[in-house]
């Protein structure tokens, strides 16, 4: 077997930067932060290529399946003699596959930052966030047991929080980071109880036992039961929530629009190409487990996915900030891989849908950080994040505008792009496992054609508006990434993935299904038509269409009023009634009661005190009464 | 002398050099020379007792000192550490030195102030080297007593007040504990034995069960009230409101970690069976405590209100912890006073700090102050994520440690409430978000902090001492949890025997 | 004998009740002077018990007359400390009623 | 008979005179009255014929004591002066309290047998009184007699510095 112990340099490296830049930053001209963690992670995407191409193309499948090996692996912290927390890097198909995803685009987006971020108050912090994100979402991909995933999940947490609240003295930059780590958190909380459970019944954390065919997860008896489902399903119920919060999933999904109050490159890094898909990542990981013990689980995990897609393409259509169009637009790929996952079995080509899930993980990854890289150039120029603002920026712009292009075409599924190849592996696997999730997924497709050529037609045709100054180009260290991505766009889907990244392991051979790929093209142009007649040139069609579903319309573009919701929740319930109640009842009953019983000592004592008044013949009273009163009692009462 | 006894020795030592200092300057270097002695003979017993194990040494205590100084009462002076000891006193060196670096510039009657603070420290070091229950109890009081004083007099608000409520229902704990400590000494030896304080006789001895089933309640209580258990934490949020930085820091980050140990030390140690049988009681109101302060922190506004709730939250923890009686729970529990002990030094240090500029601790009246106190805005927020459990950070080491361990139960009820616990983290988030949100993050509220200062030496040198520390335990927890693991093996081993 | 027809109990009879008369003077008096003849009319009361006592039970012996000499001596005493501190009390309060003089209370 | 007659005198006056003293509202007066009664109890012991301890009564409660009250009383209050009655409530109090002592003392002082010793009678004479104060033997009082007169003495400095400490230090103020 190959030495990967290499591979620990992959994240190591960013954590380096970060310490570097975090520590010493400050002393620095802050390009030269820029230009150190654009290199560290040069170096580690180098890393990440070679270990890709050792561990596919070199050493290949050994014995028809791709091993799961343990490069490094080292005791951090002993719960008890079977449950350790261990650090280490787990090398597997879909680790290798995230490694490359992750500093492909990671590095993008260093670069590109380069541009984007020049002359920003903190530029710095900006690269010392990206390169900890960086290390934390390697960390996340490489882990290989549950806890040190979870470890990295928080870290990611965290990282997310800080780039959102860059610039936080924007209160909305700080509301939405908040926001982001409470639901998160929430969600995650949900992850936390799932670990417990789980490893409460199989005694390990660590994946390679929990995945293992003959592991205790899958050869254990259901065991006790609760409402119907074993532990083991409602432990992986419980993960999937965790995963559900960090990819965005209905009802979980409120943060990631608001996230995208972060500055546009650590939306096209973390909100679109890597951190929201570790939900994804999560269940692939523990796939086995999911498709053979606990089935439920799956439907779940797909049930949510396939509406969370349909939900976020539905919201998507009627945004305004073309950022946000983008966020539903990825909380609706997310869905869709989500699904996939949720439709697939395990092994062989039953499992399609895992593989196609991994495989627009990576297509989705490279088009929609391509998308939101060129949402920045474009934000740039115009110094706004709303089509209102915007029109007839093909001119202008003219790379933004055939990158932006070729990532919407990808996006919407047209061949030979990328995006056609894993969007037609998915519904081809939900059409044979699930026909309802092939009918939204199907649905989802003709929105998503329809949303996103809507957003292209409006911000690249149409009239020009009002600019302040003239749109020009982006520099080209922000063109560059945008070009890069964009081939990436292209290209990606000629992947051979069913030879790569398997359910099992095991390469199998995937083939076009014609009666999957034709109608979904199909719907993807009548969305683009339709968008086409709406957009291209001002027309009265989309207020009037507006007008007649306006119920629906409106509901779409407040997003439902699920904010609303939360914020009732959140404020209304457990501020009014969990929390004030408590402080009140603090202070007021259990203080209060402690209070009393000092009340009522000084109060006693104070009574007692009156008895000694200095009057001597009250003392005598007192003094000839008792005398009598005892007499009486002892003399004549008690002897007798 | 032996060398634990230095731990005594050189707080008194130091509190006499300061009796001949002649003004604030002269007293603060003679403080932080003795602190920093304390702090280097603190990592030489790490260094010693890593050592010891190293090389074989197995014994339960290591460092062991033995004199009678009672002799009609049996009571002694025994000193001895095992793991779980040396690390609460590391914690505390760790925790006094960073207090005495962050009171660098009190002015009001300065000699006495650090008089009284070392005062306090060296009981508590007393009570941690301490193997006979007397002694243990002789220290507990030096350690609780001078609260009195401080509060009272360097306070703020109404400190008479909280410092009388303090330390009225701390001597209301010890009252317990006393009665509790007669009862155990009492049964401490079969009938015609000579009676003992010593811990390890008494364990060894064992106390027969109807005794242990009045008296464990006692001292758990009773020691439980010093570790904020609902509903007898109210102490804390007054008391800590009203203390100065450095009171606040060594009380909630040291003193409130004697009512963990000593609920841990005596009441579960020697009375196993009683603790078993009554620890469902307790668990209740532990997870209470949980949630209960985790939810009470959310809609303060005072810095040291937030603050001290979510000791109750953190602290109930520690209880919880110790009641669930397994190996892991109760490394979580230590694992958890040592982490809280450091982040909520770090917390109240800085809130000081920061009071010390705004003259205000009320959240709505700050803002933005991230921009104008980067230094002091980056810890604060390195302390909240601490206390949020974020990996990397001490908090996350204890409290996975403490869900893992106390889910390891059977029983369905202590699954069930360690579910209901592990909701805090969530509510956690929650506060110290709103709080980060409020104070350092958004537009800066009052213009007058436009001119605030950052952070000067003495206080980055002690805030720095405590990130550092909680960063050590976060990042390499394996070396501190596995010497606690192996002190308290035989302890759990006693227990399940006990069983 | 002088004393022929008259039991023992009128002698108690009548001492009981100046006792008691004394203590009723003794609690309502304000005075401290008129206070401290409420005391000697108790003390003489205790004297006439003594003496009637060792008269008709013990007359072989003299024990209740010396309890009544000593008495008498320590009552002399008592008023000259007495009035002494009564007029004391009346330089410093210029009164000497009871309910006055309470300055020791707490 | 005479001795009843001259038994009941003397109660009457003693108990009237009792009264009179604890209830009147001059003071002077009351020290008067309570020199009646002092005199009448003297008669008491004289009925009882313990003549030298009559003599004592005479001299130091009569003579002494109540001419110090006297004194005392002319130095501290007026002659017109009449001391304030009592409250209802103190007053009816007090007389509770003592009439039901009185009447429990009384019960049981009646129901108790006494038997009168019939002894050959040692003779209170000065003689005998003399000799057994200042003997040491069985019966002797020597140690009471030394220590009443250290008393005395106690009494005698205690009350000359009580009296006089005040009256240097309102000097030396």
């Amino acid at each position: 077997m190959t030495n990967y112990s290499y591979t620990l340099f992959i994240p190591l490296i960013p954590l380096a930067m970060f310490l570097l830049i975090g520590l010493t930053g400050h002393k620095f001209k802050p390009i030269v932060s820029g230009y150190a963690g654009t290199l560290g992670l040069t170096v580690a995407a180098f890393l990440s290529y070679i270990t890709a191409i050792r561990y596919f193309f070199i050493e290949g499948a050994v014995d028809g399946t791709y091993p799961m090996i343990k490069a490094v692996s080292t005791v951090w912290l002993r719960f008890t003699d079977t449950l350790h927390i261990d650090l280490g890097v787990l090398i597997d198909p879909i680790s290798v596959m995230m490694l490359v995803v992750i500093t492909t685009v990671s590095l993008m987006v260093h670069l590109y930052s380069l541009g984007y971020m020049k002359g920003e108050r903190g530029f710095a912090r900006f690269y010392a966030f990206l390169s900890l994100f960086s290390f934390s979402m390697l960390g996340l991909v490489l882990a290989t047991n549950i806890f040190q995933m979870y470890i990295f999940w928080e870290l990611v947490g965290v990282s997310s929080f800080l780039l959102i609240g860059f610039y936080y003295e924007k209160p909305s930059a700080v509301a939405a980071s908040k926001k982001a780590f409470i639901v998160t958190r929430f969600a995650d909380l949900g992850f936390l109880i799932g670990i417990l459970m789980l490893s409460f019944t199989t005694d390990t954390f660590d994946f390679k036992t929990l995945t293992s065919l003959d592991g205790p997860i899958i050869t254990s008896t259901a065991g006790a039961s609760f409402m119907g489902l074993s532990v083991i399903t409602w432990s992986l119920i419980f993960i999937f929530i965790g995963g559900a919060g960090k990819s965005a999933m209905f009802p979980l999904h409120i943060w990631l629009p608001d996230a995208m109050e972060g500055p546009t490159p650590v939306s096209a890094l973390i909100h679109a190409a890597t951190m929201v898909v570790a939900g994804v990542y999560l269940v692939a990981r523990l796939f086995p487990a999911y498709a053979i013990a606990a089935p439920d689980a799956l439907h779940v995990v797909g049930y949510v996915g396939g509406f969370t897609s349909l939900f976020a393409a539905v919201i998507a259509i009627t945004q305004i900030d073309i950022k946000r169009v983008l966020a539903f637009s990825t909380m609706s790929q997310i869905g869709y891989m989500m699904m996939s996952l949720g439709v697939s079995g395990y092994g062989d080509h039953e499992g399609l849908g895992y593989m196609a899930s991994m495989f627009h993980l990576f297509t989705h990854a490279m088009f929609k950080a391509l998308l939101f890289l060129g949402a920045g150039a474009i934000i740039h120029a115009v110094h706004s994040n709303n089509m209102t603002d915007m029109g007839g920026l093909r001119k202008y712009m003219p790379i933004t505008h055939i990158t932006f292009l070729i990532a919407c075409l990808t996006i919407a599924g047209i061949p030979p792009l990328s995006g056609f190849w894993s969007k037609d592996e998915i519904l081809a696997a939900a059409l044979h496992h699930n026909p309802i999730l092939f009918g939204i997924g199907f649905g989802v497709a003709g929105l998503t054609a329809f949303y996103m050529f809507r957003l292209y037609y409006n911000i690249f045709w149409g009239t020009d508006r009002h600019y302040h100054h003239t749109p020009h180009e982006a520099p080209a260290i922000m063109t560059f990434p945008l070009l890069f991505l964009a081939v990436a766009s292209v290209f990606s889907g000629f992947l051979p993935f069913s030879h790569m990244v398997t359910s099992d392991g095991k390469p199998f051979e995937a083939h076009t299904d014609m009666l999957v790929a034709i109608p979904s093209v199909v719907i993807a142009l009548i969305g683009i038509t339709f968008a086409t007649i709406m957009y291209k040139k001002p027309s009265t069609i989309p207020d009037r269409l507006a007008g007649s579903i306006k119920g629906l319309y409106k509901a779409s573009l407040n997003k439902f009023w699920f904010d609303e919701i939360y914020l009732f929740v959140t404020k209304r319930v457990i501020f009014a009634y969990i929390s004030r109640p408590i402080a009140w009842f603090d202070r007021h009953v259990v203080d209060a009661t402690m209070n009393l019983v000092g009340w009522t000592v000084t109060t006693a004592s104070n009574k007692i005190k009156g008895l000694q008044s200095g009057q001597l013949q009250q003392y005598a009273m007192v003094f000839v009464s008792s005398v009598v009163i005892l007499v009486l009692l002892f003399v004549y009462l008690i002897s007798k | 002398m032996d060398i634990l006894s230095w731990f005594v020795a050189i707080p008194v030592l130091t509190v006499m050099a300061i009796l001949f200092a002649k003004d604030l300057k002269q007293t603060r270097i003679i403080s932080a020379i003795g602190m920093s002695a304390q702090l280097g003979l603190t990592t030489w017993l790490v260094y010693a007792y890593l050592a010891e194990r190293a090389a074989g040494n197995a014994a339960a205590w290591l460092f062991k000192y033995d004199v009678t100084w009672f002799t009609s009462l049996n009571i002694h002076y025994t000193v001895g550490v095992d793991g779980i000891s040396v690390a609460m006193i590391a914690l505390t060196s760790v925790v006094i030195f960073a207090g005495v670096f962050a009171s660098w510039r009190t002015d009001y009657l300065p000699r006495e102030f650090f008089i009284s603070l070392i005062l306090l420290s060296s009981g508590v070091f007393g009570f941690f080297i301490s193997l006979d229950l007397f002694t243990m109890f002789l220290f507990y009081e030096i350690a609780v007593i001078p609260m009195y004083l401080l509060i009272g007099i360097w306070g703020t608000g109404p400190k008479e007040y909280s410092a009388m409520k303090l330390t009225l229902m701390l001597m209301g704990g010890s009252a317990l504990i006393m009665v509790g400590l007669l009862g155990v000494y009492f049964n401490s030896a079969p009938a015609g034995q000579q009676l003992t304080f010593n811990l390890n006789e008494i364990a060894a001895n064992g106390i027969p069960v109807v005794a242990q089933q009045f008296f464990f309640p006692m001292l758990f209580l009773g020691f439980g009230v010093l570790g904020a258990l609902f509903p007898f934490h109210t102490w804390s949020p007054d008391g800590h409101a009203s203390a100065p930085t450095a009171v606040s820091m060594l009380h909630a980050g040291v003193l409130m970690k004697l009512g963990g140990y000593g609920a841990f030390r005596v009441a579960i140690y020697l009375m196993p069976e009683a603790a078993q049988d009554q620890a469902w009681i307790f668990i209740i109101l532990t997870s209470v405590s949980v949630v209960y302060g985790a939810f009470g922190a959310v809609v303060q506004k005072d810095l040291k209100y937030i603050n001290a709730y979510s000791s109750v939250s953190h602290c109930g923890l520690v209880l919880f912890a110790i009641l669930m009686m397994n190996q892991t729970a109760l490394n979580g529990a230590i694992l958890q006073m040592i982490s809280h002990g450091l982040m909520t030094a770090l917390f109240f240090a800085l809130i000081g700090m920061i009071y010390g500029r705004t003259h205000t601790r009320m959240i709505n009246e700050m803002g933005g102050l991230m921009k104008v106190l980067p230094f002091l805005g980056v810890a604060y927020v390195i302390a909240g994520l601490a206390s949020l459990g974020l990996p990397g950070l001490s908090g996350f080491v204890a409290e996975m440690t403490i869900f893992v361990g106390a889910y390891q139960h059977t029983d369905l009820f202590h699954r069930f409430v360690t579910i209901m616990a592990t909701t805090s983290i969530v509510v956690t988030a929650v506060y110290i978000l709103r709080v980060v949100g409020v104070l350092l993050f958004g537009p800066i509220r009052d213009e007058h902090h436009l001119h605030l200062t950052d952070a000067t030496w003495w206080e980055r040198l002690s805030t720095v001492t405590l990130i550092t520390a909680i960063a050590a335990v976060g990042i390499f927890p394996l070396w501190l949890s596995d010497m606690i693991n192996f002190s308290l093996r035989p302890i759990v081993e006693r227990i399940v025997a006990a069983l | 004998m002088m004393t022929e027809g008259i039991p023992l109990e009128y002698f108690l009879i009548v001492s009981t009740l100046m006792f008691f008369i004394g203590i009723f003077g003794f609690l309502t008096r304000k005075n401290l002077i008129t206070m401290l003849m409420s005391i000697e009319l108790i003390l003489n009361s205790v004297n006439i018990n003594f003496v009637a006592f060792n008269s008709y039970l013990y007359p072989h012996q003299m024990q209740g007359q010396f309890y009544s000499l000593i008495i008498i001596a320590v009552a002399a005493a008592e008023a000259a400390v007495a009035i002494a501190i009564i007029i004391n009390i009346y330089r410093n309060f210029r009164s000497i009623e009871t309910d006055k003089v309470d300055e020791m209370k707490y | 008979m005479n001795n009843q007659v001259m038994f009941f005198l003397l109660s009457a006056i003693i108990l009237i005179f009792s009264v009179l003293t604890v209830t009147t509202r001059r003071v002077l007066r009351a020290a008067v009255y309570l020199l009646f009664v002092l005199v009448a109890t003297a008669g008491i012991y004289f009925q009882l014929q313990y003549n030298f301890l009559a003599a004592v009564q005479l001299t130091v409660y009569a003579g002494g004591i109540v001419v110090l009250i006297i004194f005392s009383i002319l130095l501290t209050s007026h002659i017109s002066e009449r001391a304030p009655r009592a409250s209802a409530a103190k007053a009816a109090l007090s007389a509770l309290a003592t009439v039901a002592g009185a009447i429990l003392v009384l019960l049981t002082v009646l129901q108790f047998n006494f038997t009168p010793a019939r002894l050959e009678k040692v003779e209170p004479t000065v003689t005998n009184v003399g000799r057994a104060l200042v003997s040491y033997k069985e019966y002797g009082y020597a140690l009471p007699f030394e220590a009443i007169s250290i008393l005395l003495l106690a009494a005698m400095i205690g009350a000359i510095v009580v009296a006089k400490k005040e009256s240097n230090q309102e000097k030396q103020k």
